[in-house]
């Protein structure tokens, strides 16, 4: 039973159906006990006061919003090389999921930006770049909407994908590139794991993530058993008019 | 030169056909017959290689298929002559001077294609099949809008031309040819409703 | 190939419509930013450079779709998939013809409107420069978009959406060239990074585009 | 509730927009999961 079995759309349903409503719970937990910590039982911090606790949305976001991505394109070439429905359809499902992480962490990265750079939206090189991805993610979205035919519209979004892919990796260095000479951006730790940040922030942080990172699952398991099941009734419309 | 075998199709990710199996020698042809939406389009582009078989294979020398469908590619705002010359350069072949009094074109050589009639234009189309030099022809209807007289032309042409020097055709057509060609109905070939291989198989 | 980028010129010159369409955009983005921004001369110097390179790349947006669409509709693109010419080929000529069409003019005229723009004189060669450097890769991502959005019913408007996202690093590299040349920072930077992602974009995207090419063709 | 200081505002927008956003998704979700399985159920029995 190779791991590719898993992926075919009647086992998928089978095996998500129980882990659907587990994940939502672990991901409610995570989060909760993430936010709440962080929330109510952090100290201020010297240079930013209270707005620390803005961190525990913005990072996860943004951490989700690059992850969801990469999900995506694994799934785009997925479904290139071995033609699996469910990766195609799992992609189609995490596009929409990682375009809100992407304006949660662009809203309260610019809502942060407020007291810390007097302004609320400035071309901080993060800031852009989540933006160009929002944009990345709403070409993503329209172009599968545009297509009937779901082969031919998971084709052509796997292809979006990864030229999109390359391309924003290049507009991340471009804006890093044209923005240094206006304004240096701040010591905020970048959204990737590699963080200086004293550890009585550290685990509820840890906990947002992971809670971040299960609700996300959660999502994208759902959505797409309803891309599986909305399919099966194309599937099936399109046989009962043939017959 | 041109074998397939246990072909199966889809349309839209809908098998249409299976099990279709036929081979031709150099210098024979195969009328498919059929009502419209049998599939005899869907046949021909996956012959040509346009689009993948879901079951079966088609064989036939590397570079030398051609398919054309009554969209012939003609540009209204080049003149016959560029038309057929830019097809020719395409598959770095010259423009033969006999394939003007073949098709018929002499007296147009130097009219825009968009001042054609649909009749010239087809001849035009046909023409071009000449130029590009290709021993595999699939062809969707090329007779449609003719004249009896351009029909009888084309099928002259098909057979001492083309046929006569070895190459094979497979035509989709309704009207009679007659070239001497076996039929091929493909009614008997229509995939059952609930054939496998289609796009929606795995969500069934 | 070089018959189908001849052809494609061909037709351009004929129809008429290509050149002026662009050219005549072009022109008016870039007369109609005064208005909106207003006449004084302080403000419009530094942002012509900005100004020329967004109208320019709005301008190649614009004929984007026609690139495959009259090709598709009269069956040509079908003849080209099964003759002797790679998809890869045709992208290529494709996108090169498009540049020629639009990307050149464009790029020849931009100086002529720096001057309703009050851009400073040390940029009119910056400008020429990035623009000549920077055009063709807008041609060539714009091919690609429109083999991703050929034969879908109102595929202009998810062209321009697709494609605008890919154009940025062109863009930012384009600018912040004349920016420099014309505040003599160093310019090379930029323009070698410019040029970098053109020569990209013709290295990796004919390979793309042949590929949603014939998916679209099945 | 924590002593949150002239920031307060700031701090509480952002978690009010976050929860509102990752309410919409979840809900949308939920919501259109609950649909297309209807509609399916209905198909199946036919």
């Amino acid at each position: 039973m190779s791991i590719w079995e898993y992926s075919n759309p009647k086992k998928f349903m089978d095996w998500t159906a129980p882990v659907v409503p587990w994940t939502f719970g672990l991901a409610a937990l995570a989060c909760g006990a993430g936010l709440v910590w962080g929330f109510f039982l952090t100290p201020e911090a010297d240079k930013f006061g209270s707005t620390v606790k803005i961190i525990y949305l913005h990072v996860p976001a943004a951490l989700m919003a690059i992850n969801a991505w990469f999900m995506m394109l694994v799934a785009s070439l997925i479904w290139v090389i071995r033609r699996h429905h469910v990766s195609a359809l799992a992609a189609r499902a995490a596009a929409p999921v990682g375009m809100v992480m992407t304006v949660i962490a662009l809203v309260t990265g610019a809502i942060w930006g407020m007291p810390t750079w007097g302004t609320y939206w400035v071309w901080d090189p993060r800031l852009t770049s989540f933006m160009i991805l929002f944009l990345f993610y709403l070409g993503y979205i329209a172009l599968w909407e545009a297509i009937e035919d779901p082969d031919t519209a998971a084709d052509l979004t796997s292809v979006l994908c990864v030229v999109g892919s390359v391309f924003a990796i290049l507009s991340r260095y471009a804006v890093r590139f044209w923005n240094q000479g206006l304004h240096q951006g701040t010591s905020v730790p970048v959204a990737t794991g590699g963080r200086t940040v004293s550890d009585v922030y550290f685990v509820p942080l840890v906990l947002c993530m992971v809670g971040f990172g299960l609700l996300f699952l959660a999502l994208v398991l759902l959505r797409t058993r309803t891309e599986i099941r909305a399919r099966r009734i194309r599937a099936l419309t399109a046989r009962a008019h043939r017959a | 030169m041109l074998r397939a075998t246990d072909l199966a199709c889809a349309r839209g990710g809908v098998p249409v056909l299976e099990g279709v199996s036929f081979s031709l020698a150099p210098g024979e042809a195969l009328i498919l017959r059929g009502p419209n939406g049998v599939g005899k389009t869907t046949l021909l582009r996956t012959l040509a290689g346009l689009q993948p078989p879901i079951a079966g294979s088609v064989d036939f020398a590397e570079g030398t298929g051609a398919y054309a469908s009554h969209a012939d590619g003609i540009k209204a705002a080049l003149t016959v002559t560029e038309n057929l010359a830019f097809w020719a350069r395409i598959h770095d072949r010259p423009v033969p001077e006999a394939v003007f009094g073949a098709f018929d074109l002499s007296d147009l050589r130097d009219r825009l294609a968009g001042t054609l009639s649909a009749g010239q234009k087809r001849r035009l189309g046909l023409a071009r099949l000449e130029v590009i030099g290709r021993a595999v022809l699939f062809l969707d209807e090329p007779t449609v809008s003719l004249d009896a007289f351009s029909v009888k032309m084309f099928a002259r042409w098909m057979r001492e031309v083309h046929l006569g020097q070895g190459g094979c055709a497979v035509i989709a057509t309704h009207i009679d040819l007659g070239l001497d060609a076996p039929d091929l109905n493909l009614s008997p070939f229509v995939a059952a409703p609930d054939a496998g291989g289609g796009a929606d198989e795995a969500f069934l | 190939m070089i018959a189908l980028l001849r052809r494609d010129l061909a037709l351009a010159l004929r129809a008429g419509g290509g050149f002026g369409l662009g050219l005549a955009f072009f022109l008016i983005v870039v007369l109609l930013v005064p208005f909106g921004v207003g006449p004084d001369r302080t403000i419009l110097q530094p942002i012509a450079p900005g100004i020329l390179w967004v109208a320019a790349l709005l301008a190649a947006l614009l004929s984007l779709d026609r690139i495959f669409a009259l090709d598709h509709e009269d069956g040509s693109l079908t003849l080209l998939a099964t003759a002797p010419v790679p998809m890869e080929g045709v992208a290529v000529m494709k996108a090169l013809a498009h540049w020629i069409t639009t990307g050149l003019p464009l790029t020849l005229v931009a100086p002529l409107l720096g001057f309703f723009l009050n851009m400073a004189p040390a940029a009119y060669p910056w400008l020429l420069l990035s623009l000549a450097l920077g055009t063709p890769a807008l041609s060539m991502i714009g091919t690609f978009g429109a083999a991703l959005t050929v034969g879908l019913r109102r595929g202009g408007l998810l062209l321009s959406l697709l494609v605008l996202p890919l154009y940025i690093p062109t863009l930012l590299f384009g600018a912040e060239a004349v920016r420099r040349g014309a505040e003599a920072t160093g310019a090379q930077a930029p323009l070698m990074l410019l040029a970098a992602v053109t020569l990209g974009t013709f290295a990796a995207l004919p390979f793309a585009t042949a590929t949603v090419l014939r998916i679209n063709l099945r | 509730m924590p002593e949150l200081g002239e920031y307060a505002v700031y701090v509480l927008t952002s978690y009010a927009a976050t929860l509102v956003l990752l309410a919409a998704i979840v809900g949308l979700s939920v919501r259109r999961s609950r649909r297309v399985k209807r509609t399916l159920q209905e198909i199946e029995r036919g």
